[in-house]
């Protein structure tokens, strides 16, 4: 597989493992949570809880 | 010619349109109005499905003699139902009003009270002053306010599961608005809209028990504003298409009996012509099921008291197309127009039926 | 008082019993003729459920207040619809018809003309004389045949479908009996009635594509009957609960184009009241699905042609409970008394609906 | 010979027997045994199906060679498990000890303490002597006293969900036990076993949400034993076969955020190799389901703060037969006999995979 | 660490990677080998789903430590499965074959013989050299040229249900590929991919019985080439979503009895290790059924005969996921690679289980 | 697991394996096949297909 790095989730805390060539702006998702996260800064590296749209079902 | 036919031609005594005619609720108005003895259907829209007859998207309307035309384009009619996604009617009702004395809508657009409340919880309001002029539709709780109402909103279908079940016991006091009440809901994939997305394709989408408004859903805001409780609701998807069931949790302030029950509910819905009350009894069907309501406008509640736990359950089940939006909507125009009720919702619904 | 309340009380022209109203079948008829404008039930009889409401065991008629009461005491009516198992209608038959003017049956006791066909495909027939008397109840292979009919037997479901969709083509002179035939069959799981085993509980029988019947069904006889065709029958249960879709492979002797099939169609069923041809053409719903029918007393019909295999495809769907049985009863029940032929069979169904 | 003839044979360290091997639970340990590669199966009783293969109840296992004989004549086995109704395990306790060095019961008579409990849940009980000496089967609230155990007792499949759900917040101290707590279970068909009665058959159970448990389910029992906490218990049945998943709404005494809820759950699960945590984020499974873990022993948890209602939600899915018994079972036995804890149990379970 | 982490790291003896590994097949596929005692996966394409974690997609692979990647960025492997839409695998198979010693290909593209068939049944094809190097993988027809082949077409799911149905008799020279031969063919949604359309939505999709390719699919092409028969082939979706049933009826030129049949099947596949034959009995399961084979590399296949038609009726049964597609495929590639045949494919299915 | 004796299948011709201990009339099915067989004779052991009862579904 492609070289990874390690990152901090900011959701759990957990240190989790991303591609190494991820740029600002992209997105990744967390392997715990599943959560989408935007790479915010590579260095040094950050993460940040992406919103997604919520759903409107039903109303 | 066709069975189902019925179409009252001259004979009716309002025309009517569908804006939204190819979305779910759409198709459910154009059904029951098709059938409608007072209710003549002269327009029903759709952009993506302009020229096309109703029947190549309600497979159940092929006799029906009609073809979508652009919301663009409204006639003039005696009554317009607009089934619109949250925030179109919003945009149009002042061409909706244009159009028709009545307009009738099936969106969350007109059922606040207040623009706070859709600063809140929805994002905002583009014509907060039509806020205080409509009327919310189901009958059960404003009948005395329809006759006569030229804007209508008929309510959400989980807010309206439970508001059916809870509002007896507003009146009957047993329930007075600081209680903690959980609301834990079961809807079906029609409650999504004819859009729908990956989450409800049918592989990923069958057999599930799915969380999908963990917290934080918007019909709060309606339950809220109707019974002054506040409640703390979680839906979940599961596998039907129509159909939406509460479960409610209450934790009166004083000991409750069946008995008192059994009272409140008779006194709020003995006369009302589609609730019943159901809790417990013999047979296979002894608490509120979507099931025996589906394709219906009935409302069924039921109860159950666990005194160990000071608890107080509470089932509520409607199918959300009928009850729960387009059979609510027409049930409220009934009630506007000052015809009979029960006009042209009277079916009883089907036994057995699998997952409706 | 209930909104499903139209029993015609005195206004009804007609008095009706439902010998095996706690049936599956039963069940249809009682709805169909409560909400019927020219029948007033007077009774539903059950021996297991005796003395409970119909609603205890019909969810969907809870506001019918009438109980079960046994089939040894049968009171006086115009019409008596019998939904019992095989073999109970040609025991009581006398009793039904002294206890009513038309007796409508729905068993297979009454389809067959001769006794030779019983000893063939059941096990005997107890009283034979009536065979000839008995008028097959499917109006549109028998509409002439029953006004003044005072002994009907209504079809089998699978035959019906089958019937339906391959009638037109022996009309039009496109099959003419000697044809190669297979018809494969999809049910739900109401064909099996209210009784059902080990295979109909849900965790067997959810999800399934079961050979119920690989060869050898006993609908063959009917279709042979009617149609003058040996067919090569095999029936799958599926899930659902309503619906019979049958597909007919058939090997015509002469090249047949879409263009005939479409005049044979059209020939065949453009003036009757519940029949719809859809064969191809656009949207989601292009050929016969039992989805679209459920609940109906519609049939859906269509085809496709295969040259390369010198194949021509008939697809039919019905609601087994419907056009298949009680439906059919009913439809029957008003061409021999000379009712409105549509009357109390308008609904026209529901979309979306999930596995109904 | 058979892909799936992995059975051991005499390599396998232990021998088993399944007492009520015709049954769900029964039948889904014959298929981990029959694939587990330190088991061999030499026995399967069934009354009902005395001599007749095991692949004719469990389609699932028609390569097994193996006989359903009679629990009169139990073999002598390493360990024999009984998956028999309540009830049948205690009287037969001393048999079946005498048959096995190690015994593990699938029903509720070795779940609780005492003999109390039995009184105020159950029906007494018939051998309260060894209430002390069983132990729970579920790893993860009682691994270390598993090594060695020869009367085990597997959990509740809904109190197993609700225990694993709420754990975590136990040992954490977000929850003291004094809280509010109402737990809102929707449940599949194979849990009422493959007796089942007319509420079971594939008409009547299809498309439902039926409140099956009201109030008062003896799980209750369970989750007030290891958690000392009193729950509010309500159980729906739904439409699938296989699946419990418990919505359990709480009102901690103090504010909880997200992030503490991640280190709770983490605490408690990092380490166990069922149990996984799904918590929002992306994607069409974002919070625990049972069609991510059926046909598996993994359990989901998951949660979401309500700050507005004061509530927290946790989810919970497991899949009835697996981590809700079957599995369980297996699980406890691998620990009991100091067997590598996953042997037999890996399937990672399908997707995608429609009501399973 | 997880349970299913039975990932054979290092001691895996080859390096396996999927494109399209966010597509239905693509997962299977990856939980197959991930599971494998012989495979390491080290790569999953996804255009869609790049970076995302492989859990992310398919919940029962949440363990699994792998992100997707671009298809442009192949690495080197000794097996490249190909799980593409038809079309893909062409433009791309030197890239493929660049990539990896072998591919197998789940896709239409390396199926048939000749550039003449995909000019008739497809769009042509771009790179027709390949197709007379490529091996069919069903190692029940060509088993005995698959060890060594490097570049592997997996078979059609309808394709191999209606092959492994009707190959027994060819070999027993019960048929002879002049017959009349009708395929009635019943699939689950998972057929069409995780794309999906309107149709594919769970409203639209439940419940039915719906003809989705009528006539002219492109399997026959493919049951031509091997057995040398024309085959009369319609298929319908049904609600379930893995499984593809194939229903046969066959005219032979002489008769045949049930112990022909009964030889015929034990001649070919009694040593087949992925092969049943199930013909009636007792018990709910008596012919072949998707239900019995859900999530597993199982085929089913059974018979009866109907003298009074001459017809003989074949049933088949697979989970188009496995045994019609990514079952299919490793299985091939074991044999391609001379790994044990069942590695891998162990997994004996569930009972009960729903609509998987 | 109890003893076992071979018996012909008549419906397949196989062998199949069935409980040592049968008596005439016992019903015991066929793994092959799964169809009820009937033990008509235990010397010599003979089987013979006992024809179930049919289903009378949706006529
Ligand atoms: N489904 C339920 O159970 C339910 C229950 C209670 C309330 N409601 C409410 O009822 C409304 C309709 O719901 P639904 O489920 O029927 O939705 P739907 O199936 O998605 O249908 C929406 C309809 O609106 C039309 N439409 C969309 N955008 C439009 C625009 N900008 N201008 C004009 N027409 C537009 C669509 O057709 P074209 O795009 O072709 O124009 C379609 O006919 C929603 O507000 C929903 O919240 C639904
Ligand atoms: N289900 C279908 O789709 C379908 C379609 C076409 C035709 N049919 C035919 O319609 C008939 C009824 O079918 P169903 O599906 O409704 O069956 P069902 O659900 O099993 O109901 C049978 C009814 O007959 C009653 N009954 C049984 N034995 C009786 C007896 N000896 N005397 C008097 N009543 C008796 C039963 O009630 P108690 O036992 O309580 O008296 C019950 O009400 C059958 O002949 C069937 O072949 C059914
Ligand atoms: N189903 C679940 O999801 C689940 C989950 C957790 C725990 N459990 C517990 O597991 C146990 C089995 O449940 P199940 O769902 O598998 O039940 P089931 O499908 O009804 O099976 C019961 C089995 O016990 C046998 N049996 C019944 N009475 C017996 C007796 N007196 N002596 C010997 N054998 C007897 C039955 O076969 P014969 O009658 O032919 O002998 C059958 O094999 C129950 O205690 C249940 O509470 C079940
Ligand atoms: N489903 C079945 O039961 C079945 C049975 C037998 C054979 N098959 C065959 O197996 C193949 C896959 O079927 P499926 O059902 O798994 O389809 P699917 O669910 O639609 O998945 C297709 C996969 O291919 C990827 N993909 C699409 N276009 C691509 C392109 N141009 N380049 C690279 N990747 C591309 C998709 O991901 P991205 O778009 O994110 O890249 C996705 O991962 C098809 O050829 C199908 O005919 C399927
Ligand atoms: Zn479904
Ligand atoms: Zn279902």
């Amino acid at each position: 597989m492609a070289a990874t790095i390690t990152a901090e989730d900011p959701l759990t805390g957990e240190e989790i493992e991303i591609p190494a060539d991820v740029e600002v702006g992209e997105i990744v998702d967390s392997p715990a949570t599943g959560a989408e996260l935007e790479v915010v800064s590579t260095d040094p590296l950050t993460l940040e809880e992406a919103p997604e749209l919520e759903e409107d079902w039903g109303e | 010619m066709s069975a189902s036919h019925t179409d009252a031609g001259d004979d009716a005594a309002y025309t009517a349109s569908v804006v939204g005619g190819s979305g779910f609720t759409g198709g459910e108005l154009l059904r029951l109005l098709y059938q409608h003895p007072e209710f003549d259907v002269v327009q029903a829209t759709s952009r993506s499905k302009e020229r096309k007859t109703v029947g190549h998207v309600h497979p159940n309307l092929r006799e029906m003699d009609l073809r979508f035309t652009s919301p663009e384009d409204l006639e003039s009619v005696d009554v317009l139902f607009a089934a619109t996604p949250h925030g179109v009617s919003m945009e149009h009702v002042d061409e909706f009003r244009d159009a028709a004395d009545t307009v009738v809508d099936l969106s969350a657009d007109f059922r606040l009270d207040s623009e706070d409340q859709y600063d809140e919880w929805y994002d905002g309001h583009v014509c907060p002053e039509y806020l205080e002029k409509s009327e919310y539709a189901l009958p059960e709780i404003n009948r005395e306010n329809l006759p006569g109402a030229d804007l209508i909103a008929s309510g959400g279908c989980n807010a309206t599961a439970t508001i059916l079940g809870l509002k007896p016991l507003f009146d009957a006091g047993i329930l007075e608005g600081d209680e903690q009440a959980v609301v834990d809901v079961k809807v079906g994939s029609s409650e999504g809209g004819a859009g729908g997305g990956d989450a409800s394709s049918h592989p990923e989408r069958s057999g599930i028990v799915r969380p999908y408004a963990p917290t934080g859903h918007r019909h709060e805001a309606e339950i809220e504003q109707f019974l002054g409780l506040s409640v703390s609701f979680t839906v979940h998807a599961v596998d039907m298409t129509r159909g939406a069931s509460a479960t409610c949790h209450l934790f009166p302030n004083a000991p409750v009996s069946k008995g008192d029950l059994w009272t409140a509910y008779r006194e709020a819905y003995a006369d009302e012509p589609f609730m019943r009350t159901v809790a417990g009894g013999g047979g296979v069907y002894r608490y509120p099921e979507p099931k025996a309501v589906a394709g219906t406008n009935f409302g069924e509640v039921g109860f159950e008291v666990d005194p160990g736990n000071r608890r107080l359950v509470v089932f509520s089940a409607i199918d959300n197309m009928m009850k729960g939006s387009a059979g609510q909507a027409v049930h409220a125009a009934n009630v506007a127009l000052g015809i009979e009720e029960t006009a042209g919702l009277e079916f009883a619904g089907l036994h057995p039926v699998g997952a409706p």
